[in-house]
């Protein structure tokens, strides 16, 4: 044991300089984020809560530029209360800890007056809790399960009363389908949206064995084995879809086999609810012709105002084949509401917008108003889409009016009860039979 | 704006409008009248349209919904003239077949949705009954085999007699045989008939108009419809284990393609790349840009874009992985798993580098037409782009192994990884042929990629999807041997497939790794372990 | 436990280690708390939150470099026992919210409720009791660890091929909870959790004290590495990570020895799971994702493997670099970044931060003293981390 | 057990009608052989002779195809593991030294004394006096006494094989394998090398396997040659060494 000590004592020195610079290490860390962010009070900050690296980069990044697309036309208008909007735009990584602590940063480090982010559930539900904390406001642009309605987040896209049961009456109606499939990749969003269109589609009278369920993982790309079984349960001699919740990267594996095993619209159409146009932009969609997807926007929607936002977007973008897509319109009815709900109380403070979202009204890229619903939900329109050869959509059927949305879908028994209105009743889940907020009860 | 109004049905319709073909051809109205309602961009007026056209004996009226099929019809909406744009370019109008100089600037092309798409098959189906081209009349056939039109019978019974090719002629039979199985005062017998031709053609669209008959047939007939459905179900159940296979190889193939690169890198080379997968990516990436350019510059060799991107792939991605092995991998030679630090960083840099340069978005990399489609073998599918990457994974394999045989780069190869210190000391210039057994590595993996291109998305993240699994085929078939990480990659492919129609596709996945686990307790070395006391040497 | 093996632990490098973290620990929530807000002085609750989760991934990269750094068994599925750690935790704080849940079911998680669950599955029984839920923080990843080694370590599964079978686990275990059918909520895994041992699991206070206990944790958990590698165990391990066959022709049972320091290691990724979880409010599937692993392994490399103390510092060090490049103008050029300094550490470093340091004062060191020291961590020192590979 | 005879009862190690094959390649074919109590016996054999595989064999390494392996008379050592056997008392030194060269001389030899080697044991260990005895008695044995701080990767090739003797001394087997002590030494050093052994063998049984004849010359005790996995000729090294099949074997056909 000598030998410990004096080689102990001899390399005391030496330890003790790595305390030291340990030490130094951990307080210039826990310093150097505190250097304040220069608010200064010409400029309204804007987060922006996007991947821009990991698995979601794909779809994400666009919402990023668009965000930065409206925020610099904005600013052209003159800005916000006569002050300019300044993006500050962080990278989450796809990273759902992440989310919360961006989230966090933004709000307590930068002092952003809104966010606009998020894509997938996960996301939404790891920043929701930092959002309630902190009292901010968040944009939420993708459709989604519903089943949520929170005082702090403002969902501007679609619920699924917005998409999918639009999307089964469409084929119901109009293609006489008898037989269903529900594919979808294994998370919250499919497994709720079908279990509402499993409801829905029995309460129309579709038997049990009328309606196959199937789940794959996500970026699954072998999709041989179940593009057969679709094949097979499409020749018992009644009409049959699918409907396809899958997910991101999985489609264009799915896709590129259901052309190549000779699958057409004609025999078994395919409706998916998360294929859109830059979903499309990677694959060859000429097999593919007639296939379907429902959205509340479609880029081939000739109207005025989407004329021109395609136009203004694709010279900001410097790109002449730069699409639009649906959470892309949702970002610009978010942004184009926040800005005007900020002008009316002439005031960024969250407490005040919150208030004063509810009833604010924008147009949206397809000729309606959209309008800010007490459940925190908006009013959009619902097309349905054919797949044309270029990689874009014919709209062939849409709703007559615009469709609120409903943060409880009435499909399912723990929620049909629920409603979610900020406005009268300040309660996200109140009951209606028991006239209570908080849900169910017991 | 929109025709919600095309409730009407199919059948009917369609009755009314084969009705008038046979019996009364002059009744229709104007045939300028008729073509005219395409021009209204309503679904319900095209699909008038296309009744009185097709119904009308005009010589137009082929050309018409022929050309509307294929989206080469276009209307103004305000002359309500109509226009057809040949396939070699030339327009004419489609009422009288004048040929026009250039389309009305407002003129857009008819839209069709599904329901109109199968109308104008339908349409189709009888006006070619009787085509000359053979390749159109079994066209006809088997969409009359699935319309099952009753009054195109006469026309089906002529074709049947003038028919001179034998398969058509067998389609034509079965097309008969549909129409008599729904039509309602077909006697009996031959109903039983119609009945066996339909089970002897065994496939699964048989059985959807077997199972379709319902159960109003007579009681016979339902029978005979009941046991034939039973014979074709267990026929192709067992066609389906046949099919099981060919899924589990294809895949196989896949897994092995993937893997194979990193059978060299890793496997002989001992290199934990984890951006392995990344040059899968780059390979992916030159096959886009390949295409890029011929799309825009030579669209007439589309069909040799994979061809050339082959080379190419195998040169970018070997060039990058020589640079690697020169830059970074030499300096961590006999510390296999800080190569696995250094490559993860690199696998972020270049997957972020792709990001950068190309987009975040998936890229479009189109299939040639030899690698469109399937063709039936039996009774299941064999689409053309997993065959050939089946055969392509096997010949890129043998070309491995014959080089590493045969060449000279393939024995310094071998030389240099079974004893450095001697390959050095007899003349070979390790870190030369270290640097070309890791080109060769990374350059197969780009060839990986421009395969692989063609069943899955061209993204940054083309590569993570595959990285972990090419891991567990050259672990699984044993490291350091091509033939263990050929034999692990068709059996964990032929395994998963058998697996996923069983436990579905998620909890399949879950057993193979499980069993790849089991596996590896029972062979710690992986399938074809080196056995005696050079292993721990 | 026994005095002696505290006193042997405690040298002069572990002690300045165990101060500085204790500093931490009580400096940052007092000023937290103190402080009034907006001074100089006071660390904002956003820091305590995200130095916490910090301090959680120290404790993972600690019982990484255990395992790796002196036993040579590198595994890249240590997220798993994170995670399962953490989904223990995060199953008693789902059954806590009780009927505050978005449908007031007084039993069932919101998720549940959602897919017409109608009574609990059987494996959420007794995680509303905390005592309950801190076993299986250390019960569920231990059990697995000593399963999972059992099979590989008794049929000698080493190096390479380990590293693979504990990915394909993590892998495995992804794909998993990410189904919904298993019941620990998908892919959105489990969130919105309300309050810990009745604390608000979002006031201040509560975030200090979680923090606190992250520094409490990570200093016995530091205790327990050094314990373990200063004793004769210590210098087994090293000795099999060096030489596995010459050590078992000793006579020493070289598998029972592997999974002792499996399982410890396991259950202590287990132990920053479980403070990982209340501190940023979320666990889901994704952290089984193989590539958290890869990640975690990274810290230790960069910190210096076989160095506990790099272990932890390479993880703060990693961590912080990702907070600070993921914000700003450089968000999109990041992964460059990230992924330079994983490279450059490999090439320039090859011993880490601290081992290069070490390595570095060593002229320095035998200037001053020539009594050469039986120390481990000069032992660890000298080998880097190349030794371990002569295995393979 | 079976029926066997009384010289295998009374032999330390017996061997008798050993297989095993690589992938096809017989590398022990029908060995037999007896190592009596308090014997050394030197091995010797061109290349693949099989010599390596045999130690392999008695330690539990690799398990034989068929064929009887008897420790001590009754312990059937081919149903055992490497740590059982070593712990039964058979000591092995590697071709190539193989020390711990992360750690000290000291130790090396620390965990090599066969005391408790449970993870328990090891866990709570604190050093005893007997211990550091018996460690300052190895080290003079093996001349390392100056080096026992220093780290075992810093010794000379010969240092490292006498510590890696010294290991063996201090795991004080019955049975010491020794495969080839003296490759790399000088002369000197394999002089020395020799006479330890010799003083080793005074309460050891030892098998040396070696090609440097003049060494197992020095040792001068019985011989075995083996060849293909079989004993060619056993003897004392005259006898062996004038053997016409042995000089054939060695020098080649």
């Amino acid at each position: 044991m000598l030998t410990r000590l004096t080689h102990d004592i001899a390399t005391m020195t030496r330890r003790r300089l790595l305390a030291a610079t340990a030490g130094l290490v951990l307080g210039l860390a826990a310093v150097s984020p505190f250097s304040p962010a220069q608010a200064a009070d010409d400029t309204i900050k804007v987060g922006v809560l996007h991947s821009l690296s990991g698995t979601m980069a794909i779809s994400e990044t666009t919402l990023k530029d668009t965000i930065l697309f409206l925020i610099d036309e904005q600013n052209k208008k003159g800005g916000v209360l006569g002050k300019k909007l300044e993006a500050v735009v962080v990278d989450p990584a796809s990273n759902w800890p992440l989310f919360a602590e961006k989230a966090r940063e933004l709000i307590t480090k930068d002092k952003v007056a809104v966010v606009f982010g998020c894509w997938t559930s996960v996301s939404r539900k790891s920043v929701l809790p930092v959002f309630k904390e902190l009292n901010n406001i968040l944009f939420y642009p993708v459709q989604y399960e519903g089943e949520e309605s929170e005082r702090n987040v403002f969902y501007t896209g679609a619920a699924p009363n917005q998409q999918a049961i639009p999307a089964v009456d469409y084929l119901m109606k109009e293609e006489k389908v008898k037989r269903w499939v529900l594919a979808g990749t294994d998370y919250v969003y499919p497994r709720t949206t079908n279990k509402i269109l499993e409801a829905y589609l029995k309460s129309k009278g579709v038997a049990q064995d009328d309606i196959m369920i199937n789940y794959t993982p996500f970026g699954h790309s072998d999709w041989q084995t179940i593009v057969a079984d679709i094949k097979k349960f499409g020749s018992a001699g009644k009409k049959t879809a699918v409907v396809s919740t899958i997910n991101g990267d999985a489609n264009v594996p799915f896709y590129k086999e259901l052309g190549n095993q000779g699958i057409k619209a004609t025999d078994i159409p395919v409706v998916a609810f998360s294929v859109g146009e830059e979903e499309l932009a990677g694959i060859d969609t000429k097999p593919l012709l007639g296939h379907l997807a429902a959205w509340n926007y479609f880029q081939s929607i000739k109207t005025p105002e989407n004329e021109k936002f395609i136009k203004e977007w694709q010279a900001y973008t410097k790109n002449p084949k730069r699409v639009t897509n649906d959470p892309m319109e949702a970002h610009v009815i978010g942004f184009n509401m926040w800005v005007k709900a900020v002008e009316k109380v002439k005031s960024t403070d969250p407490d005040k917008v919150i208030d004063a979202l509810p009833g604010t009204e924008a147009p949206n890229l397809t000729g309606g108003i959209s309008k800010m619903l007490p459940n925190h939900h908006i009013t959009k329109p619902v097309f349905i889409g054919e797949i044309k050869g270029n990689g874009q959509f014919d709209v062939v059927w849409k709703t007559p009016g615009l469709v609120a949305g409903d943060a409880w879908s009435k499909e399912l028994d723990g929620s049909k009860d629920l409603i979610g209105d900020w406005v009268e009743k300040k309660c996200g889940n109140y009951n209606v039979k028991t006239n209570k907020c908080g849900g169910q009860g017991s | 704006m929109f025709g919600f109004c095309f409730g009407r049905a199919h059948a009917l319709f369609l009755s009314i409008l084969l009705l008038s073909c046979f019996a009364l051809p002059a009744l229709a109205g104007p045939f300028e009248d008729s073509v005219a309602k395409f021009a209204n961009d309503e679904f319900s007026d095209t699909e008038a349209a296309v009744g009185e056209v097709a119904s009308s004996g005009n010589p137009q009226a082929f050309p018409i919904i022929s050309s509307l099929k294929d989206g080469r019809l276009s209307a103004d909406p305000d002359s309500k003239k109509v226009f057809i744009t040949q396939a070699d370019g030339k327009i004419v109008d489609a009422a009288s077949g004048a040929a026009v100089d250039k389309l009305p600037d407002n003129a857009a092309a008819v839209r069709l949705n599904n329901r109109l798409r199968r109308s104008v098959e339908a349409a189709l189906g009888g006006l070619t009954l009787l085509s000359p081209d053979p390749a159109r009349r079994l066209a006809a056939a088997q969409s009359v085999f699935k319309s099952h039109e009753e009054n195109l019978l006469p026309t089906v019974d002529s074709a049947l007699a003038k028919e001179s090719v034998k398969s058509i002629k067998q389609a034509f039979t079965e097309a008969r045989a549909a129409i008599i199985l729904f039509k309602s005062d077909a006697s009996e017998s031959d109903k039983l008939d119609a009945i066996s031709v339909v089970k002897a053609r065994g496939d699964q669209e048989a059985l959807a108009l077997l199972t379709s008959l319902g159960g109003d047939a007579p009681p016979l007939v339902a029978k005979a419809a009941t046991s034939a459905v039973a014979a074709i179900q267990s026929n192709l159940a067992m066609w389906s284990m046949v099919q099981n296979a060919w899924y589990g190889l294809s895949l196989g193939s896949v897994l092995l393609l993937a893997a194979i690169g990193l059978a060299i890198t890793f496997g002989v080379m001992g290199v934990i790349n984890m951006a392995h997968g990344e040059m899968v990516m780059l390979g992916a990436y030159t096959t886009f840009v390949v295409q890029e350019v011929i799309r825009t510059r030579y669209p007439a060799l589309f069909d040799y874009s994979l061809l050339i991107a082959v080379p190419l792939a195998f040169l970018v991605a070997g060039a990058i992985g020589v640079l690697i092995e020169r830059s970074i991998i030499r300096f961590l030679y006999g510390r296999p798993l800080e190569t696995l630090l250094a490559t993860w960083g690199l696998s972020l840099v270049l997957q972020q580098a792709v990001r950068t340069a190309f987009g975040p978005t998936n890229r479009e990399v189109g299939n040639p037409s030899w690698m469109s489609g399937a063709f039936e073998l039996g009774q299941i599918t064999i689409t053309y782009n997993r065959l050939w990457i089946l055969c392509f994974t096997l010949a890129v394999f043998a070309i491995l192994l014959a080089m590493l045989r045969y060449t000279a780069l393939g024995l310094e190869m071998r030389a240099v990884t079974q004893n450095r210190r001697m390959a050095a000391s007899m003349g070979i210039a390790t870190s030369r042929v270290d640097a070309l057994t890791f080109g060769l590595g990374s350059g197969i993996a780009g060839i990986a990629g421009v395969a692989l291109s063609q069943i899955d998305n061209v993204s940054p993240n083309l590569g993570q999807s595959y990285i972990i699994d090419s891991f567990m085929v050259v672990v699984f078939g044993g490291v350091g041997n091509l033939w263990g990480t050929l034999v692990g990659a068709f059996t964990l492919g032929i395994a998963n497939k058998f697996l996923e129609p069983v436990a579905g596709a998620v909890l399949g996945k879950i057993a193979i790794l499980v069993l790849i686990i089991l596996f590896i307790q029972k062979r710690p070395r992986g399938l074809f372990a080196l056995k005696g006391r050079a292993v721990e040497a | 436990m026994t005095p002696h093996i505290l006193t042997r632990s405690l040298d002069r490098a572990a002690t300045s280690f165990i101060l500085i973290v204790a500093g931490v620990g009580v400096l940052i929530p007092l000023s937290n708390l103190l402080m009034p807000q907006g001074s100089i002085f006071q660390v904002p609750t956003y820091l305590v939150a995200l130095w916490g989760k910090y301090l959680c991934y120290a404790i993972l990269a600690l019982s990484i470099d255990l395992i790796w750094g002196y036993c040579g068994i590198l595994s890249l599925g240590h997220g798993a026992f994170f995670a399962l750690g953490g989904y223990a935790m995060g199953m008693y704080l789902m059954r806590q919210i009780g009927s505050r849940g978005v449908y007031g079911n007084p039993v069932l998680p919101d998720f549940m409720v959602f897919l017409n669950w109608d009574k609990l599955p059987w494996y959420w029984y007794g995680f509303d009791k905390f005592a309950f839920a801190a076993l299986m923080v250390l019960l569920v990843p231990g059990l697995l660890a000593f399963c999972f080694g059992w099979l590989a370590f008794r049929s000698r599964v080493t190096g390479v091929y380990l590293s693979i079978i504990t990915q394909a686990m993590t892998y495995a275990l992804l794909l998993g909870f990410f189904r919904n059918d298993f019941g620990f909520g998908g892919n959105n895994g489990l969130t919105d959790f309300k309050d810990i041992l009745g604390f608000n699991v979002q006031a201040d206070g509560t975030r200090c004290a979680l923090f606190f206990l992250s520094c409490l944790a990570l200093m016995i958990a530091f205790l327990i590495c050094r314990a373990v590698v200063t004793s004769k165990l210590g210098k087994v391990l090293i000795a099999v990570r060096d030489a596995e066959s010459r050590t078992r022709f000793l006579g020493y049972r070289v598998e029972s020895y592997k999974l002792f320091v499996f399982t410890l290691s396991a259950c202590m990724a287990g132990v920053a799971g479980a403070l990982y979880v209340p501190q940023v409010g979320i666990i889901n599937p994704s952290e089984f994702a193989p590539g958290n692993s890869i990640e975690a392994v990274i810290w230790v490399a960069v910190g210096g493997r076989g160095t506990l103390v790099g272990a932890a510092l390479g993880a703060v060090v990693v961590n912080y670099a990702k907070t600070f490049f993921t914000s700003g103008p450089l968000a999109p050029y990041w992964l460059f970044m990230l992924g330079a300094l994983f490279i450059l550490v490999t090439l320039l470093l090859p011993k880490g931060i601290v081992g290069t340091f070490n390595a570095w004062w060593e002229p320095w060191r035998t200037g001053r003293s020539t009594g050469l020291a039986a120390d481990e961590e000069s032992a660890a020192r000298e080998d880097g981390i190349g030794a371990a590979n002569a295995a393979e | 057990m079976n029926v066997m005879d009384t010289r295998a009862t009374s032999a330390m190690l017996y061997l008798d009608g050993v297989h095993v094959s690589f992938d096809g390649f017989h590398a022990i074919n029908n060995l037999s052989l007896t190592l009596e109590p308090g014997e050394m016996r030197a091995i010797i054999g061109p290349n693949g002779a099989g010599k390596t595989t045999m130690m392999d064999i008695i330690t539990g390494k690799t398990k034989p195809d068929e064929g009887t392996v008897l420790f001590d008379g009754t312990v059937d050592l081919t149903r055992l593991d490497e740590t059982r056997i070593a712990e039964l008392g058979i000591g092995r030194k590697f071709q190539k030294p193989t020390v711990f060269e992360s750690q000290t001389v000291q130790d090396n030899l620390l965990l090599a004394l066969n005391v408790d080697h449970s993870v328990r044991g090891t866990l709570f260990w604190r050093g005893s006096k007997a211990e550091s005895e018996r460690i300052d008695k190895v080290l003079e044995t093996i001349r390392l006494t100056d080096a026992r701080n220093r780290l075992a990767g810093s010794l000379s090739h010969g240092q490292k094989q006498w510590l890696e003797i010294g290991m063996l001394l201090a795991q004080d087997p019955k049975v010491l394998l020794v495969d080839e002590p003296v490759a790399g030494m000088t002369d000197v050093e394999t002089h020395l090398t020799a006479e330890l052994l010799k003083q080793i063998n005074k309460n050891h049984t030892i098998m040396v396997v070696e090609h440097d004849m003049t060494f197992v010359r020095e040792l001068g005790v019985k011989v075995t040659c083996l060849h293909e996995g079989s004993v060619l000729a056993e003897g004392s090294i005259d006898q062996v060494s004038a053997n016409e099949r042995v000089v054939e074997v060695y020098l080649g056909r």
